[in-house]
């Protein structure tokens, strides 16, 4: 029973839970999806949306939002480009991207937690800013042709058929996972947005602690764009845009509450991959690809709905018990059988 | 001036100032506090008590002065300086992490072992004799167990200067009783408190020292025993401050026999409250005591349409108005003051006027449409001057003002719908003196003007002093009912603790 | 129009002036807008343009937004008109959506073609087009035959095809896709599609994930026909990423050879084609420039374009059946020749 | 009585409406005096406006919802919604081009209302909602148009409303005509706009809940205020707005196109944002909207043609606009960095 209880609180259970019913369904439909190959791809092929997604769980935590994640991967995704071409390593990427999301998350968490611009509208105007750049570095032009097998790391599988992108993305997340719910400073973070003056009162490092979340998003927005170059062959000057919605989404359907305080890494990894995945689903089941957004849509609004209407319920429900216990405390039973009703 | 003790000074304080913008909150504060002292600190609302602690704990800087713990000069950028140097703050209103449980909002933050602390909290809480499930979260408690943790959190700091920002407003009796005995230990154990109330009574009870803040400064202090009740109000009080209309309404006692009730309930049962009956008459303050969780603002928050009814009827001059909405509600004539201030009466980033107006937009006489603004100047103008609001001006946003003119605005808000029965739920909870006395001064005047009020206050003095008849809950039923002779403190306490022995007792 | 008091010197675009300027096109200056910004079919016909413009002597503008929306065509069709512009040289990102700002622009004097992509013919002087539906629509089926039969599979039995482009809305590729099928149907009637066309929206992510989703959902697939210069290197990568290669599926369609090249030499695609569309963007701005300089064509007339050599203007309906053509400045001009690229010749053309 | 003034000036001159203004004067005198002659054209700065007319029409609704603290980024796909509705009403159902007009806002607003019923009775995140919405309703933009019997990639165009003349009259009247022959109909009708959402933000009961609702939602449900139905109407209006903003798209271009507008959403919210509403909810006015809207406007149309910028670069200038502003905002309102420059100033005139 208190097992339960516990695991009811775990919200990402909830979005394994529908990520197994998607692919029920669709497996139902077209029975060609139950393979081993297809559910694994289905995984691998999340990895830019997995990356953008955990980086931005650890802003919406604080309660902020970081809008300019799209545009971040962008740059870097164009970066990296440039360097492939030349035949570059990946390790350079690797440290241009953390340079630039260094950059960019502490430009954010300045405005945001120091001059406290409110976090939409700062993120908003340095996504302008970044876009511009990755307008003004790539001179406008797509960046294509990379040199070597850069393009081919994406399909290089260890673990059985785990891309090895994956599989580091998997290692991130479950460490990122950890520390956030084991570790102190990790805990922080869901302090933070849960209630800033509380926090402020413990003497938690609000402050540092958000401009911290804006760099580690940073951070993994520009390791996806590296993903991203490597994974689409290709790095358009608008690479990465509405990509930023697409993570809020992926975060929510994770169990990430856009308030802060509540939600977990591991939740925003799967959410991910259930937003990655619709678009394929979608090219199993067979329906004209004109179908796309509108069932895209009526999935999202119905896994929030769902969690919404749930979570409201429960936590009534609880409530009600609580005050009805508390009136019936008088070996009285007629409120139960009111409750009933 | 005292006896100086022995030990050397924990915190000293050296003129502090602090203004918000042009508003000078703080105007040269010195303040002494050694180990094994209780400071009392009192004020009125405003006065700027609360200010003062969160400069020591560092969430406000200073404009000026200097702090020293241990003769050693602090320089408090923010909460954790002062966390390491041993000080920690009990806040006015509690700050959890809604979020999270019990167990972790009492162990967030510290280091060492989760399995040892978790050990730590059950002992201490045990000892106190409080009792919290420690895998609750935080959003589904009270206002009072919210206070219970934080003051555990507080215990648990074992900090060396411990700040209690008015921890007992919202506690019950038993639990302030045994929270003083932790007090009284902690000062044993040579820890130097500060303890911010507005109940006086509690000042000689447990503090050695009382300071008085009125304006940002200091008026008066000095150990307790140099004091007496009467001075301390002397004190606190504004020199223009009359206390005499009290007496005057007290003598009119209500003939029950030719009215008949504008409100009663019948056996109405609601989430938290079962079978309530009664009526409340014209012209009658109709006292609810009981402790904090005996179900009263599940009752009237249901009575207004803010929650299910499960049974039975209410209603309002004969007419059954059972479970309409809240507008309805307000159109029929009833109104509600809430008792959270902060969440569900007041609109902070909203003008006082704006605040003033906010239930009667529906009425025909702000306009069809649009909105009837002069109607809205005069209204505010009537009520900032009738209550006497502290304001600079009338769009002065509401969540500026301090705690007690925030809840004037409140009750104004309330009185601007001319409802035929006010609900006002601890109406004065966490204000102080002054406000109150002007709190029961609006009170009374409803009552002549012939306006139904029920009070709900877990102050049974309060209801001693204002009610013409009460009512006693107990575990969401009615346990007793008292008339004006009947009103004491003994029976109502008794009464509200389901103790009431009598033959009509249940 | 009221503007030309306005004291636009650079603008040589009303009545009396034309007779002067008529015939040399010399510091003409033409707005030159693409659907989008950043592609490379696009950035290729750019480079065309002002290489050439450069010979003749007229002034190539650039305007181009990073998405193919109507509304952001719309804005840099208003950008071009008030920077005083001769001519616009546009590839429209819808049919019928730009037609009133375009004729708003041919009423305040400025010349208008279209090139790659059409808009109404009364929307535009001349179309420099790429060919006819039916050339492109074959070409796509021939160069997928030729590649299946060049990996071993016989085109005349069962081959598992599907298209992929950007979107049904886009008015050339969709009219590609349906000649291209007619001649299916007639050629190879035992070729199956495997499902309707999948629209990847000209976004070169969703290329990608919808190409693998292609590749992962019908794993017996053949052929894959990517009329779109965003869909075809997007299907590729998709069949890089699944470990795929030419001799695993025939993946073809139009794009640059420049988009293309890393996937040839990846072994993953084996060819495809594209007409020479530097060529094309500089006859859009060179036609656009000569109408604008006051010369008049009619449909039937061979012009001589510098540097590039014969041209002629032959009617709309060699383009869209049925519609009509004006008696003078209307018409269209069909490329001359497309091409296929392979491994052999795609050294040649540095584009 | 000149104190009063006084007051009077300073409460205007630290009003945010007062810095847009400022900021848009800023712009007027830097590119004028770039390239006068270019810029100062009044049919060109029209017609730019009309380019955005869709941006600055919708910005004025979402204005409402961001002040119930909610966020709608959804109205652009709205916009596309409307054409295609129209154009398959009217060109294959037959309909006047009133009635399908009609229908088509009646659409939006049951769009609008969908996300507001979603956001308000079941207590979701605006920003998933309308975000789901954006794909939902641009998807059945897509299906729409795929019922329609004029292919996709042909448009449905053609739409009544030019007499013999050439004159346009009716429904294409909304997107050409122009008053006094250099207005364009769409700016006058944003204008009505304005004062009609000014009216109805800052004068009417209705905006006065608005605000109590963003302010404090549980204290207006305390004082009688239908808050669920107060924000489900403003997304309501939300989705007339954008079927407004469709409507005249359509009208001007003479094309029912399924994604029209598509791009819109970011300027929208930056027009917003801009314009002082706080993204909490409880604060923003109608007019610093309209202002921001322009400011941001008028900054599109001058870069590219003074500076010669090129639209796909218009990103970074905007955004440093944005961030500027914002931050210099957020300083100045902000109690130490205010006292700083109190001192700075006070320094200067103890030299003196
Ligand atoms: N963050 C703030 N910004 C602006 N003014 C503030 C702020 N905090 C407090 N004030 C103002 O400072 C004054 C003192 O407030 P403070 O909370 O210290 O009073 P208090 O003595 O604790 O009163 P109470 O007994 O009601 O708690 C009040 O006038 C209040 O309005
Ligand atoms: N779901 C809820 N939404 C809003 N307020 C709530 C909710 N649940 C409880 N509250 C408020 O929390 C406060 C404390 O409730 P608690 O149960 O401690 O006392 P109570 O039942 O009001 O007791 P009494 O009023 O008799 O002292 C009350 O103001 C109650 O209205
Ligand atoms: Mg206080
Ligand atoms: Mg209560």
């Amino acid at each position: 029973m208190n097992l339960l209880k516990r695991l009811s609180r775990v919200r990402w259970l909830s979005s394994l839970v529908f990520l197994i019913i998607l692919f029920t369904v669709t497996g139902i439909i077209n029975p060609t999806f139950f393979s081993y190959e297809n559910i694994i791809s289905a995984f691998n092929s999340s990895v830019v949306f997995t990356l953008l997604a955990a980086g931005i769980a650890f802003v919406i935590m604080t309660g902020e939002i970081d809008v300019s994640i799209g545009a971040t991967m962008g740059l870097s995704a164009a970066i990296a480009g440039t360097i492939a071409q030349r035949g570059g390593s990946i390790a350079e990427m690797l440290l241009y991207a953390a340079v630039l999301g260094i950059a960019v998350g502490i430009i954010n968490g300045v405005g945001v937690a120091i001059i406290k611009v409110p976090s939409l509208i700062f993120t908003l105007g340095i996504m302008g800013i970044v876009r511009g750049l990755v307008y003004v570095y790539s001179g406008g032009r797509t960046v294509e042709n990379f040199a070597g097998d850069f393009t081919n790391l994406g399909s290089k599988t260890i673990f059985g058929d785990i891309t090895i992108y994956y599989s580091i993305v998997v290692v991130v997340i479950i460490a990122g996972h950890l520390i956030l719910t084991r570790t102190r400073s990790g805990k922080n973070f869901i302090a933070v947005g849960d209630n800033i003056g509380g926090a402020t009162l413990i003497g938690i490092p609000v402050v540092w602690t958000k401009v911290l979340a804006y760099i580690l998003s940073g951070i993994f927005a520009a390791v996806a764009g590296v993903a991203f170059a490597s994974k689409y062959g290709q790095v358009n000057i608008v690479a990465g845009s509405g990509y930023e919605m697409s993570a809020i989404a992926a975060c929510v359907l994770g169990g990430v509450s856009l308030s802060g305080g509540l939600g977990s890494l591991l939740g925003a990894g799967i959410g991910a991959v259930i937003m990655s995945t619709i678009g394929r689903l979608l090219v199993f089941i067979g329906l004209s690809s004109d179908f796309d957004n509108t069932i895209k849509g009526i999935m999202l609004i119905t896994i929030v709905v769902t969690d919404a209407l749930m979570h409201t319920r429960s936590v009534e429900k609880a409530r009600r018990a609580r005050l009805a216990a508390r009136a019936s405390s008088h070996n009285d039973v007629k409120v139960d059988s009111a409750d009933e009703k | 001036m005292g006896k100086s003790e022995t030990n050397e000074k924990l915190l000293c304080i050296e003129k502090i100032y602090k203004s918000f913008g042009s508003n000078l909150v703080l105007r040269g504060i010195d303040l002494e506090l050694k180990a094994g002292e209780v400071l009392a600190l009192i004020g009125g609302n405003g006065a700027g008590k609360s200010t003062l602690m969160k400069i020591i704990m560092g969430i406000y800087q200073s404009d000026k002065g200097s702090i020293y713990v241990n003769s050693k000069q602090l320089h408090l950028s923010n909460a954790s300086a002062a966390l390491a140097a041993g000080i920690y703050m009990v806040p006015q209103e509690p700050m959890l992490f809604p979020n999270m449980t019990v167990e972790e909002n009492i162990t967030m933050g510290f280091k060492g072992k989760q399995s040892e602390l978790k050990k730590k909290i059950v002992e201490l809480m045990q000892s106190i004799g409080w009792e919290l499930d420690l895998e609750r979260s935080a959003s589904s408690l009270s206002i009072a167990e919210q206070t219970l943790v934080e003051i555990i959190r507080g215990l648990l700091r074992e900090a060396k200067i411990l700040i209690l920002d008015e921890p007992t407003s919202a506690l019950t009796f038993d639990e302030v009783a045994s929270f003083f005995k932790v007090v009284k230990d902690l000062k044993d154990k040579g820890i130097g408190i500060i303890y911010i109330t507005h109940r006086l009574s509690e000042v000689f009870e447990i503090a050695t020292h009382v300071s008085i803040m009125c304006d940002g400064i200091i008026t008066l202090d000095g150990q307790v025993e140099d004091f007496n009740r009467e001075m301390l109000i002397k004190g606190l009080m504004p020199s223009n401050c009359e206390q005499k209309e009290k007496a005057e309404t007290e003598l009119k006692t209500i003939d029950y026999k030719n009215l008949k009730p504008v409100f009663e309930l019948k056996d109405y049962s609601g989430y938290g409250f079962n079978n309530i009956s009664f009526g409340v008459y014209p012209g009658e303050i109709l006292g609810l005591a009981g402790v904090v969780g005996a179900g009263r603002t599940e009752l009237v928050r249901t009575i207004f349409g803010r929650d299910k009814t499960l049974s039975g009827k209410v209603l309002l001059e004969g007419k059954d108005i059972t479970g309409l909405k809240t507008s309805a509600m307000l159109k029929a004539g009833i109104n509600l003051v809430p008792e959270d201030r902060h969440n569900h009466g007041l609109f902070k980033i909203s003008a006082v006027s704006e605040n003033i107006t906010a239930s009667m937009l529906d009425r025909k006489d702000m306009g069809r449409f649009t909105l009837n603004r002069k109607k809205e100047r005069q209204l505010t103008s009537k009520y900032v001057e009738d209550f006497r609001i502290k304001v600079t001006d009338n769009g002065q946003l509401a969540g500026s003002l301090s705690g007690g003119n925030q809840q004037k605005v409140v009750i104004g808000k309330s009185l601007s719908t001319l409802p035929k029965l006010v609900i006002l739920d601890e109406p004065t909870r966490g204000i102080d003196a002054a406000a109150r006395m002007d709190v029961y001064r609006i009170i009374n005047e409803l009552k002549s003007k012939g306006v139904a009020v029920l009070l709900i206050s877990s102050d049974l003095e309060e209801i001693v002093e204002l009610a013409d008849r009460s009512i006693a809950v107990f575990n969401g039923r009615i346990n007793r009912e008292f008339t004006k002779k009947e009103i004491t403190m003994d029976n109502l306490t008794a009464a509200s603790f389901g103790l009431y022995k009598d033959q009509e007792a249940i | 129009s009221k503007d030309e008091t306005a004291g636009d010197n650079t603008s040589a675009d009303n009545g009396q002036q034309v007779v002067e300027t008529a015939g040399s096109i010399e510091g003409m200056t033409v707005a030159f807008i693409p659907k989008l910004t950043g592609n490379s079919f696009f950035e290729a016909a750019n480079d065309g343009a002002q290489k050439y413009a450069e010979q003749w002597g007229i002034e190539v503008k650039y305007m181009g937004s990073a998405t193919a929306s109507v509304t952001d065509q719309l804005e840099v069709i208003q950008q071009a008109i008030d920077a005083g512009v001769d001519a616009i040289a546009i590839s429209s990102v819808d049919a019928k959506a730009l037609d009133e700002k375009l004729k708003e622009a041919q009423d305040m004097g400025i010349v208008v073609t279209t090139w790659d992509s059409d808009v109404s013919e009364d929307a535009r002087s001349l179309m420099v087009s790429q060919g006819t539906p039916q050339i492109l629509g074959e070409m796509l089926v021939d160069m997928g035959a030729d590649a299946l039969t060049n990996r071993g599979v016989d085109v005349n039995g069962e081959v598992q095809y599907v298209w992929h482009y950007s979107q049904a809305a886009v008015a050339d590729q969709n009219s590609w896709y349906v000649a291209g099928e007619a001649y299916i149907k007639e050629k190879y009637p035992n070729w199956v599609a495997v499902a309707d066309p999948f629209y990847s929206e000209q976004d070169s992510q969703k290329s990608v994930s919808i190409g693998e989703s292609i590749l992962d959902a019908y794993p017996d697939i053949d052929l894959i026909i990517c009329n779109d210069s965003t869909a075809l290197p997007g299907q590729s990568q998709a069949a890089q990423n699944k470990g795929l290669t030419k001799d695993d599926i025939t993946i073809t369609g139009f794009c640059t050879p420049s988009g293309m090249t890393a996937y040839l030499e990846a072994g993953i695609v084996e060819q495809w084609g594209l007409w020479d569309c530097g060529i094309q963007g500089a006859l859009g701005c060179y036609f656009a420039a000569y109408l604008a300089a006051g010369n008049e064509v009619a449909a039937g007339d061979v012009i001589d374009v510098p540097g590039i050599g014969e041209c002629s203007i032959v009617t709309n309906d060699e383009l869209v059946p049925g519609a009509p053509t004006a008696a003078v400045n209307n018409g269209v001009v069909l490329l001359p020749e497309r091409v296929v690229f392979t491994a052999e010749n795609v050294g040649d053309y540095p584009f | 009585m000149k104190n009063k003034f006084l007051q009077k000036t300073k409460d205007i001159v630290t009003k945010w409406e007062f810095v847009l203004v400022m900021i848009i004067a800023a712009e007027f005198i830097i590119f004028g005096a770039a390239d006068f002659e270019k810029f100062m054209r009044p049919a060109s700065i029209f017609s730019s406006i009309n380019n955005y007319i869709s941006i600055c029409i919708i910005s004025l609704f979402v204005t409402f919802v961001m002040i119930t603290g909610g966020i709608d980024i959804q109205a652009s796909s709205i916009v596309g919604l409307t054409s295609i509705v129209i154009g398959v009403l009217w060109s294959d159902a037959g309909l006047n081009i009133w009635m399908a007009v009609l229908l088509a806002i009646i659409t939006a607003g049951l769009a609008g209302a969908l996300s507001g019923f979603l956001v308000a009775y079941c207590n979701v995140q605006p920003m998933v909602v309308t975000l789901g919405g954006s794909f939902l309703f641009s998807g059945i933009a897509l299906l729409v148009s795929g019922l329609s019997a004029t292919p996709a990639y042909q448009g449905i165009n053609g739409f009544p409303g030019k007499n013999e003349a050439g004159e346009f009259i009716a429904f294409r009247a909304l997107g050409k005509y122009k008053l006094f022959d250099v207005i364009p109909i769409q700016i006058v009708i944003y204008v009505a706009l304005i004062i009609l959402c000014y009216w109805l933000l800052h004068k009417s009961k209705y905006g006065r809940k608005v605000f109590l609702v963003g302010v404090n939602r549980k204290a207006a449900e305390y004082s009688g205020v239908n808050s669920r139905w107060i924000i489900m109407s403003t997304y309501i209006l939300t989705g007339i707005g954008a079927a407004i903003a469709g409507v005249l798209l359509t009208a001007n271009v003479d094309s029912a196109k399924y994604n029209l507008g598509s791009t819109f959403t970011l300027s929208i919210i930056t027009a917003v944002v801009l314009g002082g509403t706080l993204s909490t909810g409880g604060k923003g006015s109608i007019i610093g909207t309209a202002l921001a809207a322009l400011a941001i406007v008028i900054l599109r149309y001058g870069l590219p043609l003074c500076f010669g910028v090129s639209t796909q670069n218009l990103d970074l200038p905007i955004g440093i606009m944005l961030v500027l502003v914002v931050s210099a905002r957020e300083l100045a309102s902000n109690p130490r960095t205010s006292s700083y420059i109190r001192k700075l100033f006070r320094k200067e005139h103890s030299i003196e």
